[in-house]
């Protein structure tokens, strides 16, 4: 986890999670065109920051965290 | 008095050591832990559980590590009403320092309710029983401490392997080594939940397969060899001459009637290429008989409980792999596989069952792979094929 | 903020130096006795072993009391099996006798190493889960006491391997073990209506049935859905995905055995276990039913097969029809398959006995 | 002058008998069957089957019994366009009096091309290749002759079953008998298809399976017996003595481990209980072994070819039942399964399908069966159990 | 009008004298040579048969011819085996000779009991069937002329059982054979859009295929039927339910082999004969690569098998790589199962071959 992913990409995030509540990182890839790689990483940033959290329930999401 | 807990006392009696002793014990100390014995009791007296689906509880960054739980008779216990588990990722062969354990227990006596698992079924430490609040703290200090959480949902969950060359005279391949080599590599898979649903990976350094690889790991790595097992004469006489039936016991058991026994001259011969490396005469006459020189492992793919379409044991996807330091073929296969299914896999789908719906053909082409018999039992005896 | 994703603590700091030293030397190793083995290196060190069962749900203080043992005689370190077992390990001979009488001290049964019963793996049961069918750790109480003799001495002919789940999720290696006891529910899901909408969302939870027993509720002005209940097998998939479709009942719930799984791939190829006994209601605090029923398989098994035969393999040299005569076990109509491979599981030749 | 079927020329060479002669000796006296062999030259040269989809065409009462076809070049070969086949049912055994034979021979000579198979693989004596008008006239000779058509459709097929008692020392049922009663009472059934599908019966007389019918009959009666093998000594030391290896080739392959052969005493026993029936050691020493005395038959159902859901082998539906005349169990046990069959197949669905799909517990009520383990191979592994 | 329902003949009525006298009394029974038995009875009657190979597909003169054989030797009776062998029976030891020698004058091999390959069980192929993919008679003769030692010698340790369809309706016993060859199809379906909505009902058609590779034509204006082309397995069952979808292809029909079946309960319970060659163009008249490859299988067979080792059990014993190794037969994505009970076939252990 060295380079960070770019806060532009994150930003496409936010926005994408805005809209959809919530959505599985290979669905916000392929929403977003962006590669799935660089999505699960800039997700996991995202992470770390607080800004998302994981939903588990009826399998894998993420959301914003409210 | 009378006892709060009737029911759950039975369960002191008898030989064998007792959960609910522990659980007094905490109780002790933990009102978290004492309410816990409550919950129970009600429990054994209603026939049914009173624990309900968990919410959505964790640490930062983490999507995983931690299993919410709250009671549904929290106005009966209070101090139950939240009882969280944290899910510690065990160091590889489940090996330990009394000073790293007593650090676990003391960060447990303050964040919890002084209640564990060694182990949970996964492998990891389970610590059981804590508030939401305490969930931050608890971590942190893990963290300081030197550990790190294990996986839950749909994502990599703890690698485990067995006790291997630590301790085992039949290992093929570094079993510890791996797990920790892998779990290292593959933190991020571990933490961050993203695929269909959980993945699991277990190796066992031999085909005895003591962390039962097989049946449990979506990705099980069993060490094996290529020559042929290896036999000392002068421990096969020895063997005969304390009274082994060879004959009985060895040679007819072998389910590649790969072997041979000269009663006379008490000399035992192989057939090496009939030889399937089932670890039965090894086993038997350990200091007769070892396995080869060429070792490395076969690597099995699917292995599950039946939620939802059946039970599989995993099934033969690479007969043969050198296991080696830094790994990067395993990690590589790895990828691939989970690439493949991230993207075809339904949710709440095990790659057996994505394999299962959409055929190995399609999947071996994914990771790079040839056909080869090895694969199945036998060939498809229904004549409805693809061209 | 905290450190993450540093990892599990590197096992090389935890292993005895005997192991460290010896480590992918080993040998050949001896069961000296119920639960002592001695392992022999190639370049002359042992490593005497001393295995003690364990509940498993243990206190911190119980870890401590472990401790103690350990840094009294194996220099601080331990570990643990991945059957929930403790291991104590000393390159000295003469620890041993010590370990045993310590361990004993606390309660702790000796044994668990080579041909005999070891340690359930088992799950969280009504200690813990939302799920759970029954409870895992009295019933593994429960059967250890009934079967604690063959923990601790060897009375048998090979390995038996017992696992515990409290639902069909089967948290372990149930569907693989010599003994298998399942918590099953056999009643349908109890729809909470008033809850479902805002706690689940219905499209998930209708799709989530295998049997596609589950569909809109058929008075539209209910917002919620309803179970064909004889289509319903009671997995509890749905209520994995919505919290509003629970399955419990006190007396819908019980136990299923299952018998005859392995999973090593010495001799036989592991093998699937397989039911025996399909329903047995829950019985708190002792489940008398399922121990009993369990001992008495092992006996049998224990009188009637081969050295070095495992269960699964004793079961298929003698045949499934002799298995449940000779354990007086019914045979029922929930004993033939139904689901995806059922017909595999017909038996398609005159080859039986009577 | 160059040969009009340069190409089936080429299958008169060699030394098995030649199908290719035999259309050619017919083609000397019937035009249908030179085109015959015209249609199949060209087939030869296209690499592609000739024949259309038959028409509806039959006799008069019967659903059944005669097969459509027309070529899809009758331009070419006119006297082919049509080319029905009738289906006739042959004699339990498939025993003959030459005179028998020859009556059929004559009407076929008048009334077809006098080509035919000897036999159809499920039994019948196919008569290959007549048209329309010839079918009635054909039928109808038959009938005085003493003949009748098989069946075909939806319906009963022609039962058939092994030479048994008639030559054969192994017999445990009177497989002709059984299967000539079961034709003649099931004449409605044979003719006049009103079921989901086909429907077949056969029946041999011991496990040894002379009519394959496990592999393809759906009603699969084969004989067995509940007593003790029966072995004579005496014959037992001829064969030791003539040299045949008991130990390896009889005793070893036992799949019941029930033999145990005393190689000093030349003496063979059976642990009864053991035995499977599967008649390998009889065979194998038919002078010393025999079947037991209380013989009977197993039955079992879904035996069928791949389409649509897979093949399957027969399935044991009753471990053991007395097979005497007038056969009243077998009977209602078989209506008992038409009823069901008829009442919950789908178009096109085999009862082994019909089974699989709605399972083995609801068919087992509809036929009054109780489950028993030796209807499985084992118990099922999955926990998905109804209640 | 005519009588109907009268049903076959008694064959009481085509029993030859001996038999009658005999009727469930055999005692025993001896193979004399190639195509030679003697039955013993009780009463001490015997009684020889000599079996003949058939090209099944006869003229009314072959059977004439046959039937004075009969009427010579055998007092007017005769029968046919359940795999189309003739079979000529006399309880004098003095006639086995003369109908040898009548029977070869014929031109039909004797042979075809005990440990060796007896006649193919066929089908109709080019000479009737609308569903062919291959011919069925043309492969039998092809095959047979290549095996026939096989069949009038004793060259092999168990008997051999072959079988041909011409499609994978396998209108015989091909799906448990030793050695089994099937017509089929590797194109799907053409379809004839002009003819279909006149000949066929067009939900039948859809419902039909078991891969729901049809559906309704895109085209609003064309009524028919289009087919999914990925997800057709050339089955055929479309064909059968509508004459205007045929599949046969001159390029793309061809045969695959099957083999390791077997029916018997003898030691092993029946087999199916499982892939072993996907596909081979059709190329008659003479199919040379399918003849060569069942003489090799034959013969690695014949060379490695143990005595009383069916084809199919010897593949069992020495496993399916050891197969594929010693006749050298290519293993292919094919080969693997990806059916409704694929995932059973896959193998679930560590235990195979190099
Ligand atoms: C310590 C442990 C590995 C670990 O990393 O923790 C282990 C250690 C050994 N196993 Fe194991 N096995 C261990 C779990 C297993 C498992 C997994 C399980 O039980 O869930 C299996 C597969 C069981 C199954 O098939 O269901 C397993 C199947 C074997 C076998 C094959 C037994 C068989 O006949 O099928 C052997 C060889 C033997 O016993 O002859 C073996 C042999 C051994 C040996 C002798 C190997 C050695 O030389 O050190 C070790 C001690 C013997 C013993 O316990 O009898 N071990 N062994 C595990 C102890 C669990 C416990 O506390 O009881
Ligand atoms: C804690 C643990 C049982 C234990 O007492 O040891 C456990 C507990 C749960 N398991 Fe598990 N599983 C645990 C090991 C397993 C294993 C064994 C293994 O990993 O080797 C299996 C069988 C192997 C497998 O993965 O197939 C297992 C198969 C399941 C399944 C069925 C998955 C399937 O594909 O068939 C579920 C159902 C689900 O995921 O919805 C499940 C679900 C669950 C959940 C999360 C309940 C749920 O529906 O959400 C349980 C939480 C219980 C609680 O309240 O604490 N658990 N679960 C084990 C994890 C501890 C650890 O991390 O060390
Ligand atoms: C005549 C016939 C019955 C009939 O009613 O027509 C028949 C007759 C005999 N069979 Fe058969 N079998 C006949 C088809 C079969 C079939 C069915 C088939 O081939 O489609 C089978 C099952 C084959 C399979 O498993 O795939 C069959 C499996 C046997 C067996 C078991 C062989 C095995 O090892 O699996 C025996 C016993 C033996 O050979 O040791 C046997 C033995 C016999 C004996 C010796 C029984 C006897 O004492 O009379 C008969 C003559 C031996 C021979 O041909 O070698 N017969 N026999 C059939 C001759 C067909 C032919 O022309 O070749
Ligand atoms: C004539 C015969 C082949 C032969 O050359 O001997 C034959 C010929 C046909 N069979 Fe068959 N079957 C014949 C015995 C069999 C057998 C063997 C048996 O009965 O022992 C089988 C396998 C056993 C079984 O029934 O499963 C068999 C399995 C099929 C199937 C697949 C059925 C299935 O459920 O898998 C079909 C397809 C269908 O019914 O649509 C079929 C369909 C056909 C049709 C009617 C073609 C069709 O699609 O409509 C063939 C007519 C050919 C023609 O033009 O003459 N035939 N068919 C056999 C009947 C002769 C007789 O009456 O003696
Ligand atoms: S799996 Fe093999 S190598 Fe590992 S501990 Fe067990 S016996 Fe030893
Ligand atoms: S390891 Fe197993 S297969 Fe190999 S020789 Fe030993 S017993 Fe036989
Ligand atoms: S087996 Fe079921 S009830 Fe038990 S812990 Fe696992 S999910 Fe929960
Ligand atoms: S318990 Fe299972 S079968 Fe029953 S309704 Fe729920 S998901 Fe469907
Ligand atoms: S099935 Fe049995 S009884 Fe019938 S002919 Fe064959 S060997 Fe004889
Ligand atoms: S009939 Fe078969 S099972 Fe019975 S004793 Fe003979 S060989 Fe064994
Ligand atoms: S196998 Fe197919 S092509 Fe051959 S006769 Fe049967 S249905 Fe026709
Ligand atoms: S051939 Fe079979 S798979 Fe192909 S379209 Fe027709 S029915 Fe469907």
């Amino acid at each position: 986890m060295s380079d960070q992913a770019s806060t532009e990409l994150k930003q496409k995030i936010v926005d994408y999670l805005k809209s959809q509540g919530k959505a599985k990182n290979r669905d916000v890839a392929k929403a977003l065109g962006e590669e799935k790689k660089l999505v699960d990483k800039a997700i996991g940033e995202l992470g770390n920051e607080g800004t998302i959290e994981y939903l588990y329930l009826d399998g894998s999401y993420v959301k914003l965290k409210d | 008095m009378a006892s709060d807990t009737p029911l759950l006392d039975e369960l002191e009696k008898g030989p064998w050591p007792s959960f609910v002793k522990e659980i007094k014990r905490s109780a002790g100390k933990s009102p978290k832990a004492k309410d816990l014995l409550g919950v129970v009791e009600q429990s054994y007296k209603d026939k049914i559980t009173h624990w309900k689906h968990g919410g959505i509880v964790g640490v930062t960054g983490y999507g995983g590590g931690v299993i919410g739980r709250y009671t549904d008779i929290p106005e009966k216990f209070p101090n139950a009403e939240q009882m969280h588990t944290i899910r510690v990722n065990h160091p590889s062969g489940w090996f330990y320092t009394t000073k790293a354990l007593r650090t676990v227990c003391d960060i447990w006596e303050k964040h919890g309710s002084g209640l564990t698992n060694m182990h949970g079924s996964t492998g990891d430490i389970i610590l059981l029983g804590t508030d939401t609040d305490q969930l931050q703290p608890a971590f942190n200090t893990l963290t300081e401490n030197g550990f790190d959480l294990g996986g839950s949902g749909s994502a990599l969950r703890t690698p485990s392997g067995c006790v291997g060359p630590a301790r085992c005279e039949w290992a093929c391949i570094d079993s510890p080594h791996l797990i920790y080599d892998l779990t290292q590599t593959f933190q991020d898979e571990l933490h961050r939940p993203r695929w269909p649903y959980k993945f699991k990976i277990k190796a066992s350094a031999c085909p005895n397969d003591c962390v039962a690889a097989i049946a449990r790991a979506d990705f099980t790595i069993i060490g094996t060899w290529r020559d042929s097992i290896r036999i000392d004469q002068a421990a096969v006489k020895e063997y005969a001459s304390k009274g082994l039936d060879i004959e009985n016991l060895i040679v007819a058991r072998c389910p590649g009637q790969a072997l041979e026994y000269d009663a006379k001259a008490q000399k035992l011969s192989v057939k090496p290429q009939d030889c399937l490396r089932c670890m039965h005469c090894i086993s038997k006459m350990t200091k007769a008989i070892r396995p080869g020189k060429e070792t490395g492992a076969t690597i099995l793919i699917g292995g599950k409980a039946p939620i939802l379409r059946g039970a599989f044991l995993s099934w033969v996807l690479v007969p043969f792999i050198k296991v080696e330091p830094p790994y990067t073929e395993i990690k590589e296969l790895l990828e691939k596989i989970w690439d493949w299914w991230d993207e075809h896999g339904r949710n709440r789908e095990r790659i057996a069952e994505t394999i299962g719906r959409l055929g190995l053909k399609d999947f071996l082409k994914a990771v790079d792979l040839k056909p080869i018999p090895q694969m199945v039992y036998h060939p498809r005896s229904n004549p409805f094929v693809f061209f | 903020m905290a450190r993450t994703d540093i990892g599990p603590p590197d096992y090389r700091l935890m292993l005895p130096e005997t192991i460290t030293s010896n480590y992918g030397k080993w040998k050949y190793h001896e069961i000296l006795k119920p639960g002592v083995m001695k392992h022999v290196s190639e370049t002359g060190d042992e490593l005497y072993t001393v295995r003690a069962g364990s509940p498993r749900l243990v206190s911190i203080d119980f870890i401590r009391d472990i401790c103690d043992i350990a840094d009294k005689y194996c220099d601080g370190h331990l570990r643990f099996t991945s059957r929930f077992n403790i291991e104590l390990m000393t390159p000295k001979k003469e620890n041993v006798d010590g370990i045993i009488g310590d361990l004993k001290k606390l309660g702790l049964p000796i044994g668990g190493i080579g041909d005999c019963i070891s340690n359930i793996v088992h799950t969280q049961g009504w200690i813990h889960c939302h799920s759970a069918a029954t409870d895992a750790s009295g019933l593994v109480k429960s059967i250890m006491d009934e079967l604690y003799e063959y923990f601790t001495e060897f009375k048998l002919h090979a390995k038996l391997r017992i696992a515990v789940a409290c639902c069909i999720n089967m948290c372990g290696a149930v569907h693989c073990s010599d003994l298998a006891v399942v918590g099953i529910h056999t009643t349908p899901p109890k729809v909470n209506h008033e809850k479902l909408a805002s706690t689940c969302e219905i499209p998930s939870v209708i799709a989530s049935c295998p049997t596609g027993a589950i569909r809109r509720h058929s008075d539209k002005n209910i917002n919620s859905v309803e179970v064909r209940e004889e289509r319903c097998m009671y997995c509890g998939n749905c209520y994995t995905v919505c919290p509003s479709m629970p399955l419990a009942d006190p007396d819908g719930d019980g136990v299923a055995i299952y018998v005859g799984g392995k999973v090593s791939n010495s001799r036989k190829p592991p093998m699937f276990s397989r039911l025996a006994v399909p329903f047995i209601p829950n019985n708190p605090p002792r489940w008398p039913e399922v121990t009993s029923i369990l001992k008495k398989i092992v006996e049998v098994y224990a009188r009637d097969s081969k050295k070095y035969e495992r269960l699964g393999e004793w079961i298929q040299r003698i045949g499934w029809e002799r298995f449940f005569a000779l354990t007086n076990i019914p045979f029922t109509e929930q004993h033939i398959d139904d689901f995806t491979y059922a017909t595999e599981t017909f038996r398609a030749t005159t080859q039986f006995k009577w």
